[in-house]
């Protein structure tokens, strides 16, 4: 196995090799990635979505459809690891496994997490609002919020933290956080555009055509990022129990 | 020789992803332990993501953000199509990335639970103590 | 309104149910149930409708998601080709959708015999609705590094269905995330390179680029070009890149098998002859590279292969897994045979031989729900207990093998006959020497089934032993799909002409013909 | 067009009429009665629509019926011309026969899963019906692929070891060599032609070269192992486990016939008359199944047990058949597919006689039968006249159809074959006689059998009678077949 994997390897490597010399140089200007279709974005990208932060418009429109499966992705891994590893509640119950005791809860840690989760969720709410503007946006605001519940569980224990954040509704608003992203690109049917064209909802939201797409941005970015924060909170929950939703690490 | 040094350094970002796949495809397949296969899986998709953020990269450019204030479209800092196209990494890349990082983060979720239930059924990870037990 | 909107529906419809399963059955196998069907049931109609415009109007559907330009934006690009593998895939999904009504219950809450985790089946449900989802993006859509995402999403939704067979499956399945990572990954390397050197990502704006001579000169596209090919190949389990699939399909549960085995392979087929003529083009991949000798006879050894493995087992879903392999060696080499015959044959037989392989999923499926075995002697006696699954059987063992009317007949002819055109005879050789292993394959198993030895009878014995036998017929939700699946390998077979004229044959790419 | 004296569909109706009656059948099992009712009925309106058909070829014509279109320039078509009518009338009149003898060979020996039995019966005449019809070579592919997946569980009705042996090599012959010799010849062929619709002038191109031409014919030959030709002969009589019944219309008539008509077709059809004579094919054709015919001749003289010698004897009759074909002279074709029709009641008068021997004494072996003739003097002297028949002997039909073929010989000049049918007829005489030379002359003494043996059921006895009498009304009146074998060769 070894060796026939070095021989794959290799080959590959010796292939990806020889294309090397076809490549442009790093950071070329001229390459052909960046002449073709990403100085488009780069021109238009303020006049036709009102939003300066080229990746986000490119991410949450022109390749928005791109974006709702990668946060069905998200979603789907989430569901995938929760029905893998789930236990069934009544049977958690009778079984009685000895496990090790747990140390005494450390003042120090929960101190510090309850004072620093509060900061990131607030970081979090900013890095999804104002993803249109600076770096950011929903994945990562998503991701920011869920670590934050994963410290807190990390600091306290996983079952406090699922008293606060039920398991149920964990799965339920990540389902509704994609439902959000779709239904966006759903309504956007009924009022006369296609799928994802955010511009039809000029005519409900009161603004131009282009101020919609920025404000339908918004809006998928805010269900990419419920999705996100769940999903993120609820594989940590499973992966670190093993689906028992015990105390966890 | 100069020529040829100065044209691996010049395409440096190909060669430092193409060590980083090869590590990360080798221990895909040849490592025994499930773990250390789905570590070998994450470098390998990071090697790819690696791939696709360095041709986003231009010489001298900065983040595809423009500056502009809040509600103010039209008053962006006016620059010519030609400066704003120099000026700008490329976006693309970027966007297509962050699609690649979250499916990393999907198949990285669902091989460690898989990883959980296996050892849960055999008891152990070592892929050929696995097919030992399978073939008992 | 409607009718422009419906690429999109035809994919929105599963993927909305797969939510509303999540959101609003989460107590109720029944509700789940209801909304799978239905949403499958719709994304089927809307299939056919997209069908029939493009049967009308005889031209390419262009949805541009967002309403942004291509290459800017994403579009769905709809074709013949692609207009009958959505039919395909949405109604495949559809039966395997109303076959799951006693299946999923019965097989998949259950992680040991007695212990039951009920949300289990809605969860099953939210991943069948994206599975298909993602199965019907691929085939729509018309931007390379989105077929990733959406391959991505076919692949994490299987994995978890997979692996729901429980026990050895979840082995089987991680070894097959391994294995398909890797594909999907070398996909998504081979469009970096072919981003790198045409700037672009949307399949017709590539193809045009494509076509400047610098760029066919280029190493970089001849590597993303393999790269793609390779990732591609991994997915679809072609010969020697198969080792996955066996174990993966072999342990999971009826009906995830009933879904994943025939479309999984066949999208992945779809997948490769859109790349290879909708991005790259025939005279590149056959004129320029010309590899195409020793794919077809890496294809004949596939069908030798899976062929003769499948003879070797004992366990029925088993051997349907390797002539599985088997007929992805038919689809592969009838695409690179580099004619119009071949390519015909390839397409059709992506349609036939996904049908066949339901029909039989479906009907040792209904066996081993109801005797719970899945060994070759479950199929002991078995047209006296269910004849109406019998039946099924042998028309699919039929197809299978290739006997006409039946719609693997036509598929074998067009292949073969492309195998004489470009004067493959070892390709013409192989499929023939399949089609007569399948033959013995099943006839063992119909003698099994039909004839068995009086001694070999339980508790009866001598003459008239049928009248008391006990007849055991699967339910009626899995026997309807199973004889709609057989007679659809019928008509397939009679109406192959108007399928071919109407549909495979304007998909052939000019440089052919 | 004329208005036709039979409905448009005729011919598909005459084949679908059997396939109909199968859920009839299957639902009826329990009430026996009804069920052969059925069966019967079937027969009868299979047997009225073939002749209403019958006088319209009769005149000349030929008719087509276009079921669907498969493959472009290639469609599922039925033709109905005078080959094709002389094998459906042949075909559609012994079922009838057959199944008036199998409900009492069946009924006599309380055999099992009867249903089973007539359903599969009734599709393997379907079968038989749409090969004989058959407009070109796809569709007759098709019915020839059904007809050995509907007589399978005939075979192996028995279900023993024996049954299933024998049944898996009957698929495995007739599967391998139709999917491994005939389906790519028959690609090749189109690939060649264009086209597969059978066209008397032949539908090669002219520059076809020659040792393609060989290997087509002989893969051809080969190809369609129900006709027997060694050696994928032997399947035949490994076939003879079956139920009498079974061997007789599907082993010595329909199934063989059918590999017969088949080879004949392909030869007419596909090839040519013209083509095989002057490209001197026939000369393959003679020697592939002139050997066919001596060796089985020979085989059969040794075997003692009936059907197995029949079986044999069938085998050499066949290649017998399409040694006339393949001689491609005028009056060796018409021989040739006239001879099927006489072999035919011969054979199965033959092998009803076995069955009704089996039904009332148990015995399969021909040194048991000495002095049988006298206990059942009905059959055995029916078996004396299928023999003959089948030998050549007045008064006999095979007569006038093996002097045609003989003739044919001369015609083609191809004397070695003149030789072979003597020898043949020779051989044939050497294996019949001694069985019935045994059944009836022997002493008190030597008889094998008490006076409590007497004739079989009354629907065992009969049918074999009747084929009998046909057999001898074909000798004075041959031109009922002949006619329509005449027909396919007045257009060269």
């Amino acid at each position: 196995m070894k060796l026939l994997s070095l021989v794959i390897s290799l080959t590959l490597g010796f292939l990806l090799l020889l294309a090397t010399a076809d490549l442009p140089d790093w950071g070329d200007p001229q390459s052909p990635a960046s002449i073709h279709v990403s100085n488009y974005y780069i021109e238009n990208s303020v006049e036709q979505t009102s939003v300066p932060n080229f990746v986000t418009s490119v991410l949450a429109d022109y390749r928005g459809y791109d974006t709702m499966f990668e946060t069905i992705v998200i979603f789907c891994a989430g569901i995938t690891v929760l029905t893998i590893l789930r236990r069934s509640h009544r049977q958690k119950k009778k079984e009685v496994r000895p496990r090790p005791a747990r140390e005494g809860k450390d003042l120090i840690l929960i101190s510090a997490a309850r004072i620093i989760a509060p900061m990131m969720q607030i970081f979090a709410l900013y890095v999804v609002a104002h993803g249109h503007h600076s770096p950011g946006g929903g994945f990562q605001g998503g991701v920011i919020l869920g670590s934050s519940f994963i410290l807190l569980a990390l600091a306290y224990d996983l079952e406090t933290i699922l008293k606060r954040l039920k398991e149920r509704s964990v799965i339920i608003m990540s389902g509704i956080g994609v439902a959000i992203y779709m239904g966006i690109g759903m309504i956007c049917l009924f009022l006369g555009g296609n799928f994802l064209d955010y511009s039809a909802w000029s005519s409900v939201l009161g603004v131009s055509a282009v101020e919609a797409r920025s404000h339908g941005m918004l809006g998928v970015e805010i269900g990419v990022a419920v999705t996100v924060m769940y999903i993120m909170f609820s594989l940590y929950a499973d992966l670190s129990s093993g689906g028992e939703m015990d105390e966890g690490l | 020789m100069n020529e040829i040094l100065t044209a691996i350094i010049a395409k440096y970002n190909y060669w430092s992803f193409l060590i980083l796949l090869l590590i990360g495809l080798h221990a895909m397949i040849s490592k025994n332990n499930l773990v250390k296969k789905v570590i070998g899986m994450s470098i390998f998709q990071s090697a790819i993501i690696l791939f696709y953020v360095s041709i986003g990269y231009k010489k001298g450019a900065t983040i595809p953000i423009t500056e502009h204030g809040h509600g103010h479209a039209n008053e962006v800092v006016h620059q010519t199509a030609a400066e704003m196209v120099a000026g700008f990494a490329n976006p693309l890349p970027h966007v297509l990335m962050l699609t690649a990082i979250v499916v990393g983060v999907g198949t990285l979720g669902v091989a460690l639970a898989l990883v959980q239930k296996i050892h849960r059924v055999y008891g152990t990870i070592e892929e050929d103590e696995i097919l030992e037990k399978i073939k008992e | 309104m409607i009718k422009e909107q419906l690429p999109i529906l035809i994919l929105a419809v599963p993927l909305l149910a797969s939510f509303a399963i999540t959101l609003f059955a989460r107590k109720s196998k029944i509700a789940a149930f209801a909304l799978l069907v239905g949403a499958m049931g719709m994304s089927f109609v809307f299939a056919i409708g997209v069908m029939r415009q493009i049967l009308d109007t005889g031209r390419v559907i262009h949805y541009h998601i967002g309403n942004w330009q291509p290459p800017f934006g994403i579009e769905l690009v709809i074709d013949h080709l692609n207009a009958m593998v959505l039919v395909l895939v949405s109604g495949a999904a559809f039966l395997t959708a109303i076959y799951s009504k006693n299946t999923v219950p019965a097989e998949v809450p259950y992680r040991f015999p007695g212990e039951e985790v009920p949300e289990r089946v809605p969860n099953y449900y939210t991943l069948y609705a994206l599975l298909v989802t993602g199965l019907l993006g691929i085939v729509a859509t018309g931007d390379a590094f989105n077929m990733f995402v959406l391959l991505e999403i076919s692949a994490l939704s299987s994995y978890a269905l997979l692996a729901l067979g429980g026990g050895r499956a979840y082995f089987a399945t991680f070894k097959y995330l391994i294995v398909g990572t890797i594909g999907a990954c070398f996909y998504l390397l081979g469009v970096g390179y072919l981003y790198i050197k045409t700037g672009s990502l949307n399949m017709p704006d590539l193809k045009v680029i494509l076509t400047s001579p610098a760029l066919a000169e280029s190493p970089t596209v001849m590597i993303a070009f393999m790269l793609i090919i390779t990732g591609i190949w991994i997915k679809m389990a072609f010969f020697p890149l198969h080792g996955w699939l066996p174990n993966a399909y072999t342990y999971a549960s009826t009906t995830t098998s009933c879904l994943v085995a025939p479309l999984m392979t066949k999208v992945s087929v779809y997948m490769m002859i859109r790349l290879m003529f909708s991005v790259f083009s025939a005279h590149y991949i056959f004129d320029r590279l010309g590899w195409q000798n020793g794919v077809v006879w890496l294809a004949a050894a596939a069908i030798l292969f899976g062929s003769i493995s499948a003879l070797g087992q004992t366990n029925l879903k088993r051997m349907l897994c390797y002539i599985i392999v088997a007929e992805v060696g038919y689809m592969v080499g009838g695409v690179w045979l580099a004619n119009a015959d071949g390519l015909i044959g390839a397409t059709y037989h992506i349609l036939s031989d996904a049908m066949m392989t339901l029909c039989l999923f479906m009907a040792v499926g209904a066996v081993i729900y109801k005797t719970g075995d899945a060994s070759l002697y479950a199929m002991r006696g078995i047209f006296r207990k269910m004849p109406v699954t019998s039946v099924v059987f042998v028309i699919g063992a039929l197809a299978m093998i290739g006997i006409p009317p039946t719609c693997g007949f036509f598929s074998k002819w067009y292949l073969v006959s492309g195998a004489i055109e470009a004067r493959h005879w070892g390709f013409a050789v192989a499929l023939l020497i399949s089609s007569l292993i399948n033959a013995v394959i099943f006839f063992r198993i119909i003698e099994i089934g039909y004839f068995p030895l009086f001694d070999e009878q339980e508790g009866e014995g001598g003459h008239h032993a049928h009248d008391r036998a006990v007849i055991a017929e699967a339910p009626f939700s899995m026997l309807l799909p199973m004889v709609l699946t057989a007679l659809s390998l019928i008509a397939i077979g009679l109406y192959s002409n108007e399928i071919i004229t109407g549909l495979v044959g304007r998909t052939i790419p000019a440089g052919l013909l | 067009m004329a208005t036709l004296p039979f409905p448009e569909a005729a011919p598909l109706l005459a084949i679908l009429v059997s396939i109909a009656a199968i859920p009839l059948i299957v639902l009826s099992g329990s009430k026996p009665n009804l069920r052969e009712f059925w069966t019967f009925l079937a027969g009868f309106i299979k047997l009225g629509l073939v002749l209403s058909m019958a006088g319209y070829i009769l005149a000349g014509n030929t008719y087509t019926y276009e079921l669907c279109k498969v493959l472009p320039g290639l469609s599922l078509k039925l033709t109905v011309d005078g080959f094709g009518m002389l094998f459906a009338l042949v075909a559609s009149t012994l079922w009838i026969v057959t199944s008036m003898y199998s409900i009492g060979y069946m009924r006599g020996l309380d055999e099992h899963a009867q249903t089973r039995y007539y359903s599969f019966f009734a599709l393997a005449l379907s079968a038989t019906i749409g090969v004989a019809f058959s407009g070109n070579l796809l569709t007759m592919y098709l019915f020839y692929e059904l007809l050995s997946l509907s007589t399978y569980p005939l075979v192996t009705h028995h279900q023993d070891q024996e049954a299933r042996t024998g049944g898996r090599k009957y698929l495995t012959y007739l599967l391998s060599t139709s999917i491994g010799l005939a389906l790519p010849a028959m690609l090749v062929t189109y690939a060649l032609a264009g086209t597969l619709d059978f066209n008397v002038h032949g539908i090669f191109p002219a520059e076809t070269a020659k040792s393609t031409l060989v290997i087509l014919l002989i893969m051809f030959l080969y190809g369609f192992a129900k006709a027997g030709i060694m050696p994928f002969h032997s399947w035949l009589p490994g076939a003879m486990v079956a139920p009498t019944p079974v061997s007789a219309l599907l082993h010595a008539v329909a199934v063989v016939k059918v590999g017969v008509f088949s080879i004949g077709r392909i030869l007419t059809g596909i090839f040519g008359i013209d083509l095989l004579s002057t490209a001197s094919l026939n000369v393959i054709v003679c020697v592939i199944a002139g050997f066919t015919v001596i060796v089985s001749s020979l085989i059969a003289l040794s075997q003692d047990n009936l059907k197995r010698r029949l079986a044999f004897s069938t085998v050499g009759q066949l290649s017998y058949i399409i040694l006339g074909i393949g001689l491609a002279s005028q009056l060796g074709v018409i021989g040739g597919m006239s001879h099927i029709a006489m072999h035919a009641f011969g054979k199965i008068t033959l092998f009803f006689c076995a069955g009704a021997i089996f039904v009332a004494t148990g015995k399969k072996y021909i040194s048991e039968m000495k002095g049988i003739g006298r206990r059942m003097p009905f059959t055995m002297a029916a078996f004396f006249v299928g023999a003959l028949s089948v030998i050549g002997l007045p008064p006999g039909g095979g007569l006038i159809t093996k002097l045609q073929m003989a003739s044919g010989a001369m015609q083609a000049d191809l004397l070695f074959v003149l030789v072979i049918y003597l020898v043949s007829s020779l051989l044939n005489a050497a294996y019949f006689f001694p069985i019935v030379y045994n059944a009836f002359f022997c002493t008190e003494e030597e008889a094998m059998f008490d006076k409590k043996v007497a004739e079989a059921p009354m629907l065992c006895v009969l049918p074999p009678v009747i084929t009998a009498a046909i057999s001898v009304g074909l000798f004075f009146f041959p031109g009922l077949f002949v006619d329509f074998a005449r027909l396919m060769v007045t257009g060269l």
